[in-house]
């Protein structure tokens, strides 16, 4: 970093002398030239195209990039830097400056749990109590030591607070220290706890010395963990640039490492893509799929689809006219023909949905008796239904940004307008029309969603989405069935202790559903990664939607 | 003179009183409930119920409006329920931002729009003077967001020679160290010596503000055109051409004075066009200014944001035309009585 | 109140005489009524007909024009030729909504205050200043949002911000006309406010109104299709020119047509309602001063 | 008399518009001699004013000269437009229109100077000095940076005079300088004028439309009708001998004489009892009418003389109650009985100056003529169409013009649909404000005797208004003079006309000539 600093010193005097003088020349031009501006218009002609020749001369010499630093364009800014609450975008740099107990590799199949900041664990028959053995060589960036007493501590203030991701450590009753590096948890029940402390929100460790960091500099950067960068300098809405931590505890002998990381607020999606396209940046999220097409065949910019737990899905209010009716639900879930959502919409960037939870999650098992997409059965459905359609109104809230929702809203449309049922589309912001749903009364009939999971477990779907809920957070198609209930507990449970039985319990729970037709899927989404060629080490674990910059290099 | 100062300023009061609460009151009818908002993406329920304690929004809506002006005075305008940022903090460093498109397309509007208003007046009813009248037409029914489309399709999209969107590049800003912190970024980066930063703003601003100049040269042109014709028309025009005075001296030496005042009448006019227009070239340009920063507050029904920067708008607003009616008490002596 | 609709017409014959004699008023009036005939009948003459009302074929989607699509196909497979065409008739009538609502509104208050006591006058006025205090599109696009989107809301919303500028112009005409003799005249025999404001002020201040309704039909359609563009205004499968513009930004750079066609309909449209107007301007000033 | 100046050969002037060329100026044939004081009269319209912007090489926009030509004998100049402001100027009619009123007066001065004599700014500030008081304006003080509103209509025409002499040319021409100015103030400004082309002799051409001023001062007179020059002669016998019968009308020698009614002392019919009228808000007001006292007989006509100013429009608009007066009383005695006016009542009638304003341009006559009956709730259509029929009749006017509209009547039709309209409520008083003003003469007579005719008919009393004497000592039998709100004189006409008491009547007697004794009539 040095060099940096004593090349901008030297290249920032002498600008300010040049600057000067530039101003001084420019004005005395332009006096002469407002004398006799009136008499003469051709001199202003002149002048003007001077002043055109000079400027686009300048705009050649492009900012040379500061180099051996990783560029990530991202679309938003970080809300929050308490690792205990975030739980939106934060993930990007956290995964970068904090580790968790242990890593879930969700990349092979089934994943396994790589050795974290515990080298080893194990789990009592009844899977109620977990033992770690932790290293005993990290310390956190502010220079504190890692061991059992940081872990207790970071396990108790994140169930203290009870904000962001924290609820997924509510099963933990009892925190033993048995000696320095090595600490066992008592649960009050056996709930997978591997997949908690491998979660990629809420179980990063992070050193004590937050507690004496005031509430509003949580707000505006802090950040002390383990991981191999540090936070170094934050400008809201601008950047975040992290730089090498000397002395994490892996070393950094494996390869050319970068030495910084900027994480770059850019909203407007083309201008991530142009930046890639400069070489102004390296790694580019949330890119449209239209706008990937003009790089296909740009061989300096590799786009690779990564699959991911994320899928996208429309769920159906059951508690409203008319979609209360459980043979009207059934005509709509065979009017999505999912083929063309994936041939034409999504452009081959998803796969169809094969159920309820993405295919690629562990204990995942295919439903038998998905719909499949028949205007002719969904005719024989409506008839059934009985409803008279000519003054139903049905609503359909999706979130406007998209341009795939919006898309899929319009096949809906036309679909439906054959089978002489009228679809009143509402697009909007996720906010205000998540805010719609939740109410009954202003609640819409179908409203698009997308869910990734705050822990690796096929149960946060039927948890967040399915589970009876009085006044609804994201059961917004309004539905209880006491044995969707009973079963899901049941399989959580049984996720550690027998992953069998759970995952014909999570088949079971689907085939209710879509008796039911609460819920019409469609596809299960692909990450689209677009960074330079020039960089590999990347690695595809849908467990964390983040880049792991340590792993990376260019060659 | 001073009188009429006074009760201008009490007028400018009162307006802005009114227009504080009927934007208070019509955004409480907004759809979408502002403090799931605050809370962000999963909240737990009591999470939700907290929020909506401290945000106040428990309290009748009298009393909210009621603290609601108390807090004017006082400047603060509350917390973005979107940014989670006190409101006044984002609507200065915004500011800067559409200030400063907005004087750079106002220049172009008048480095334009002046001389070719100027000329068709005095060359009436000739062929440039039909070609300009036709582009005043054209100017005033243009759409100005498809025209901010069109050239970034033409200036992106084929030539590649400006950018598409964005106040400056993505990297540039990094590591320059702005001696001149004025809030301008052209200013402040020229006066710093950040040529390269410069030049880039230079690139960045140039297509939103052809866009905005362009929809209001339509008006600009009309205008001068009028006013010149207007004061050649006057009497004294004829008392001065009878002393062997040509058009240009004229105007030169007396009849400048006359065009200024319809000219100032412009320039208020095309300002309160451009606020407007900033709503839509923000939004296509991405320029992170107060017209974009309204448009996602009013979509997300965030509260205090909507009231603030309607306010701030309007402010501008009846501020230029004030400074407009002082400018021409001053310019015309008839306006003292 | 015959007086009334006798005056609207005679004042229809001299706009029509005029507009005649004038070759650009003409051309401006021609191209909107070949526009209202056509987004009429569009859904008979063309063969894409069910694109209007939400027929999307993503197999044909993002065509630049050809032959069989002479403005190409949008993304979603819909004809371009046919919507834009079609979005004529919704932009046409947000323009005739608008105007209307806004004279409906703004006229008798303006009459009012211009004929009423000076305090009451006062009190209207500074409401009004109120009113036009605001930015232009901040009260239109907050009040549609408040109202929800949709095309009838959109006009609500530019009629409620737009009635004050008639305000001004009724009351302006109503003071100019009460102060001539015959108003004078009419009053010493006895004539009520609401006498003069039917028999003289209202036939009176038909063509200045007439004049900047035009006008602002044009800019009603500008605004409308502004708040489209934001996306408060019409939904699918309404077709309005700010939408289909709105709908082609994620891939205008590549796909051009998309976007120009609707915005050159918005363009002529506005440039014919800005036209006529001025050449109604131009005839009400002649007639005003031959006559006076 | 020293050799000439101008000579115009048959000058022809033209104006373009849409409908086709309207000829301004047909085969003008006039020479103007150094040192002479050449008149130039003729109606509004009969283009007296482009001849003078034609001798200036002004000619305003959309005409052309389209035949002859005016060649001009100054020594040295070749085209005419260097002469301007150098060897010939202009004063204009409108002096308050005649400079930029956002500069003030010396600053505007000064500019015409140093273009005219290239002086610096303290050189060209002592001429004017000399100037201001050449037009004794040196007592006003600070004139020099007065702004033009801030000086009265006479005070301007005294800088527009300093100005057009300042530059000291050999030609002025001084475009009916005084019109619209009052009467004391318009014998000032001439003498003024004359005064100093004696001293400096420069010619000088006079274009006005009344003789009366013209032949004063002018020893040569052209006269001008629509276009064409009919005569020129020296004043004497442009005055006596000549015989064109437009010509006489000038001089309006009226042979009637005033006709004596007998003295009728019953009560009078309105009486109204010192009113008082005052506009503004609360700190500067402006007293329209302080103490006005009137009395009307029953079949006589009240004639009202008033200059512009003097507050007649607030005395019409209070006598017909619809501008509420500060205070005062209003009795209109009825053969039934006596009531104190406050609201605007169906026995007066009124009739206004017709520029235009008296007839709703978007009604038509019957229209017109109907609505009076509507506002007294006359009801079913036949008796309307009868009453409107009758009234056409008894004006004179054709039953077709009932479907025409205002603008397609002549000034004098519009008139009498105006005096129409008054008489359908059967008033008992009719007040006419100006009447005739805006007539030619003929119809004016017309319209005169109409009313008289209507008067004997009717046993109507009426109210005449107008500023011009000669109308009003016709008609009436007792005159009232207003001057700035008060009635400072009244009386029988005779009295008045033959010994004024006030020197304000004397001076406008005067400055109307019509019973001039000195006239060597």
């Amino acid at each position: 970093m040095e060099k940096i600093e004593s090349r901008k010193k030297w290249y920032l005097e002498n600008k300010r002398t040049q600057s000067i003088c530039g101003g001084y020349a420019f004005g005395f031009l332009q006096l002469i030239l407002t004398q006799n501006m009136i008499k003469k218009i051709r001199r202003v002609k002149a002048a003007s195209f001077a002043l055109c020749l000079v400027f686009f001369i300048g705009s050649c010499s492009d900012q040379a990039r500061v180099d051996n630093s990783f560029v990530i364009a991202t679309y938003d800014d970080v809300k929050d830097w308490d690792p205990a609450t975030a739980f939106s975008l934060e993930v990007l740099p956290m995964s970068n400056m904090y580790e968790p107990l242990l890593w879930y590799d969700a990349g092979t199949k089934p994943g396994k749990f790589l050795p974290g900041l515990a080298t080893s664990y194990s789990k009592s028959s009844d899977g109620l109590t977990w033992k770690f053995n932790l290293r005993n060589d990290v310390s956190f960036h502010d220079g504190t030591k890692f061991n059992a007493e940081a872990v207790k501590f970071v396990v108790e203030r994140n169930k203290k607070l009870n904000g962001g991701a924290s609820y997924i450590w509510s099963a933990v009753d009892q925190i033993v220290i048995n000696s320095p590096y090595q600490i066992t948890f008592t649960l009050s029940s056996p709930v997978p706890f591997d997949k908690i402390v491998s979660s990629q929100y809420g179980a990063w460790m992070y050193s004590s010395s937050i507690s004496d960091v005031s509430k509003d500099s949580l707000l505006n950067g802090y950040g002390s963990g383990t991981g191999p960068y540090r936070l170094k300098k934050w400008v809201r809405n601008k950047y975040i640039l992290l730089e090498k931590f000397d002395k994490y505890w892996r070393g950094w002998n494996k390869g050319d490492h970068f030495k910084s990381v900027i994480i770059k607020v850019v909203s407007e999606s083309s201008t991530r893509l142009q930046m890639i396209d400069r070489g102004l940046a390296d790694y580019a999220i949330l890119i449209p799929v239209q706008l990937l097409k003009t790089f296909e065949n740009n061989p300096d910019v590799t786009v690779s689809y990564f699959h991911s737990w994320t899928n996208e899905f429309y769920l159906l209010n059951t508690k409203k006219h008319p979609t209360d009716n459980i043979w009207f639900r059934r005509a709509i879930a065979s009017s999505l023909d999912r083929k063309t959502l994936v041939k034409h919409i999504y452009k081959d960037t998803a796969d169809e949905a094969k159920g309820l939870i993405p295919q690629n999650i562990p204990l995942f098992q295919e439903p038998d008796s998905l719909l499949k997409f028949d205007l002719d059965m969904a005719r024989h459905y409506l008839e059934k239904s009985k409803i008279n359609l000519t003054n139903t109104k049905t609503d359909f809230s999706f979130v406007s940004t998209y341009e795939e929702y919006r898309l899929t809203a319009f096949m809906l449309l036309d679909n439906l307008r054959k089978l002489g049922v009228a679809l009143d589309l509402k697009p909007g912001l996720w906010s205000t029309n998540w805010d719609k749903a939740k109410k009954l009364e202003t609640a819409p009939n179908i409203i698009s969603m997308a869910w990734w999971p705050t822990v690796s477990s096929p149960s946060d779907w039927f948890f967040a989405l399915y589970h009876t809920q009085e006044n609804p957070l994201f059961n917004l198609s309004h539905y209880s069935n006491t044995v969707v209930d009973s079963l899901t507990q049941k399989a959580w449970k049984l996720e550690s202790i027998d992953p069998g039985t759970a995952r014909e319990i999570y088949k079971e729970l689907q085939d209710i559903l879509i008796d039911d037709c609460v819920v019409v899927p469609a596809v299960d989404i692909k990450i689209p990664s677009v960074r330079k060629s020039n960089i590999d080490g990347f690695k595809n674990n849908p467990a964390y939607s983040t880049v792991f910059v340590y792993d990376l290099s260019k060659n | 003179m001073f009188r009429y100062f006074i009760n201008r300023l009490v007028l400018m009061v009162l307006i802005m009183l009114i227009v504080s609460s009927v934007t208070f009151f019509i955004v409480r009818w907004l759809p979408g409930d502002p403090v799931s908002l605050w809370v962000g993406d999963h909240p737990t329920k009591d999470q939700l119920e907290v929020a909506r304690e401290n945000l106040g929004f428990n309290k009748p809506v009298y009393k909210q409006y009621l603290s609601f002006l108390k807090n004017i005075c006082t400047l603060d305008l509350g917390i973005s329920l979107r940014t989670r940022q006190p409101v006044m903090l984002e609507l200065s460093n915004r500011f800067s931002s559409t200030f400063e498109l907005v004087l750079f397309s106002m220049l172009i509007a008048f480095l334009i729009g002046f001389p070719m208003g100027l000329i068709s007046a005095l060359k009436i009813n000739t062929l440039y003077d039909y070609f300009i009248r036709g582009l005043g037409y054209i100017g005033l029914s243009l759409p100005v967001f498809w025209l901010g489309m069109i050239l970034q399709l033409i200036f992106f999209g084929v030539l590649h020679w400006l950018p598409l969107q964005g106040r400056y590049a993505g990297f540039s800003f990094l590591d320059t160290q702005l001696t001149f912190n004025s809030g301008f970024l052209l200013i402040d980066s020229f006066f710093s010596g950040e040529w390269s930063l410069f030049f880039d703003g230079l690139k960045h601003i140039i297509l939103p503000a052809l866009t905005m100049s362009l929809g209001v040269l339509g008006v600009v042109l009309r205008t001068t055109r009028s006013a010149m014709m207007d004061t050649m028309n006057e009497p004294f025009f004829k008392t001065y051409r009878s002393y062997g005075f040509k058009h240009g001296e004229i105007i030169r030496k007396s009849a400048y004075k006359n065009t200024l005042v319809p000219v100032s009448t412009v320039i208020g006019l095309s300002f309160g066009l451009m606020l407007g227009g900033t709503f839509l070239v923000e939004s296509i340009f991405d320029w992170p200014g107060l017209g974009q920063f309204s448009v996602l507050s009013i979509l997300t029904s965030d509260f205090p944001a909507i009231i603030g920067v309607t306010l701030l708008y309007t402010a501008t607003y009846v501020i230029i035309n004030f400074l407009i009616d002082i400018f021409y008490a001053l310019v015309d002596p008839r306006i003292h009585q | 109140m015959h007086l009334l609709i006798l005056e609207f017409i005679n004042n229809m014959k001299i706009f029509l005489q005029n507009l005649f004699l004038k070759k650009s008023a003409l051309s401006g009036f021609v191209f909107l009524c070949g526009l209202l005939f056509l987004s009429v009948f569009i859904p008979f003459i063309s063969p894409y007909e069910q694109d209007i009302y939400g027929a999307v074929h993503f197999e044909t989607a993002g065509q630049p024009p050809s032959f069989s699509h002479w403005f190409g196909t949008d993304t979603a497979g819909r004809d371009m030729l046919t919507i834009t065409i079609r979005a004529g008739f919704y932009s046409l009538k947000v323009a005739f909504g608008v105007v209307f609502f806004s004279v409906l509104i703004g006229v008798p208050i303006g009459m009012f205050a211009g004929v009423a006591s000076k305090r009451i006058d006062e009190i209207i006025m500074r409401i009004t200043d109120g009113f036009l205090a605001f930015p232009p599109l901040i009260l239109p696009i907050a009040i549609t949002a408040a109202l929800g989107p949709s095309l009838n809301n959109v006009i609500i919303g530019i009629s409620i911000s737009w009635f004050p500028w008639y305000v001004r112009i009724a009351r302006s005409q109503a003071l100019i006309i009460s102060s001539l003799d015959y108003v004078s005249i009419s009053r010493s025999m006895g004539a009520g406010k609401l006498h003069v404001i039917k028999t003289h002020i209202l036939p009176n201040s038909v063509s200045p109104i007439l004049t900047q309704a035009t006008i602002d039909a044009g800019y009603a359609i500008l605004t409308a299709a502004g708040i489209s563009f934001i996306g408060l205004g019409a939904q699918h499968p309404d077709v309005e020119w700010g939408l289909l513009i709105t709908q082609s930004r994620a891939q205008f750079i590549n796909h051009w047509w998309e976007v120009f066609f609707p915005g050159i309909f918005i363009l002529l449209t506005v440039a014919s309602f800005n036209i006529i107007g001025d050449e109604l301007r131009n005839t009400t000033n002649e007639k005003r001063l031959n006559s006076g | 008399m020293g050799d000439i100046l101008y000579k115009i050969k048959d000058l022809e002037i033209k104006s373009c518009s849409e409908d086709g060329h309207l000829v301004i100026l047909d085969k003008i044939n006039l020479n103007i001699k150094k040192g002479e004081k050449l008149g130039l009269i003729g109606e509004t319209g009969s283009g007296k004013s482009m001849l003078g912007s034609a001798l200036m090489g002004l000619v305003p926009r959309g005409c052309f000269v389209s035949g002859g030509a005016i060649s001009h004998y100054f020594d040295s100049f070749t085209s005419t437009s260097s002469l301007r402001g150098v060897k010939v100027s202009m004063i204009s009619q409108d002096p308050m229109q005649s400079l930029n009123p956002l500069q003030t007066i010396e600053t505007q001065f000064s500019i015409i100077l140093m273009k005219r004599f290239g002086y610096n700014k303290n050189k060209a500030n002592e001429h004017i000095l000399k100037w201001i008081q050449k037009v004794y304006l040196h007592e006003v003080p600070g004139i020099l940076d007065r702004y033009p509103h801030q000086l009265s209509g006479g005070q301007m025409q005294r800088v527009m005079i300093a100005l057009a002499m300042s530059v000291d040319p050999e030609f002025i021409i001084a475009d009916e300088i005084t019109t619209g100015l009052d009467a004391n103030i318009k014998i000032g400004i001439l003498n003024l004028l004359f005064s100093l082309q004696k001293d400096l002799e420069i010619s000088v051409l006079l274009i006005s439309h009344d003789l009366i001023s013209v032949q004063k001062y002018c020893d040569r007179i052209a006269v001008l009708k629509s276009g064409k020059i009919i005569e020129v002669a020296d004043t004497k016998t442009i005055i006596n001998k000549t015989d064109d019968k437009y010509t006489k009308t000038f001089r309006r020698l009226p042979n009637r004489t005033p006709k004596q009614k007998p003295e009728n002392n019953s009560e009078p019919i309105l009486y109204v009892k010192d009113l008082y009228k005052t506009y503004g808000s609360n700190k500067d007001t402006v007293s329209a009418l302080n103490g006005v006292t009137l009395e009307i007989y029953k079949g006589e006509t009240l004639g009202v003389i008033g200059e512009s100013g003097s507050g007649k429009t607030t005395l019409v608009k209070t006598t017909l109650n619809i501008l509420e007066r500060d205070s005062g009383d209003m009795i209109l005695r009825t053969n039934i009985n006596e009531s104190n006016l406050t609201k605007p009542s169906r026995k007066i009638g009124a009739v206004f100056q017709d520029s235009m304003g008296s007839l709703n341009p978007r009604m038509g006559v019957y229209d017109i003529l109907r609505e009076p009956l509507i506002l007294k709730g006359v009801k079913e259509p036949k008796t309307i169409k009868t009453k409107i029929m009758g009234m056409l009749d008894k004006v004179h006017l054709g039953l077709s013009l009932s479907q025409s509209f205002p603008y397609q009547l002549s000034g004098g039709q519009r008139q009498r649909v105006a005096i129409a309209r008054a008489l359908m409520l059967d008033p008992r008083i009719l007040i006419l404000d100006e009447p005739t003003s805006a007539l030619d003469i003929y119809t004016q007579e017309k319209i005169l005797d109409l009313l008289k005719e209507i008067q004997t008919q009717n046993n109507l009393s009426f109210i005449f208004i107008s500023h011009d004497l000669g109308v009003v000592s016709e008609i009436s039998d007792r005159i009232a003079v207003l001057y700035k709100g008060n009635i400072i004189e009244s009386g029988k006409t005779n009295d008045v006309f033959i010994n004024p008491s006030h020197d304000y009547t004397k001076k406008l007697i005067d400055s109307n000539a019509w019973m001039d004794k000195n006239a060597n009539i």
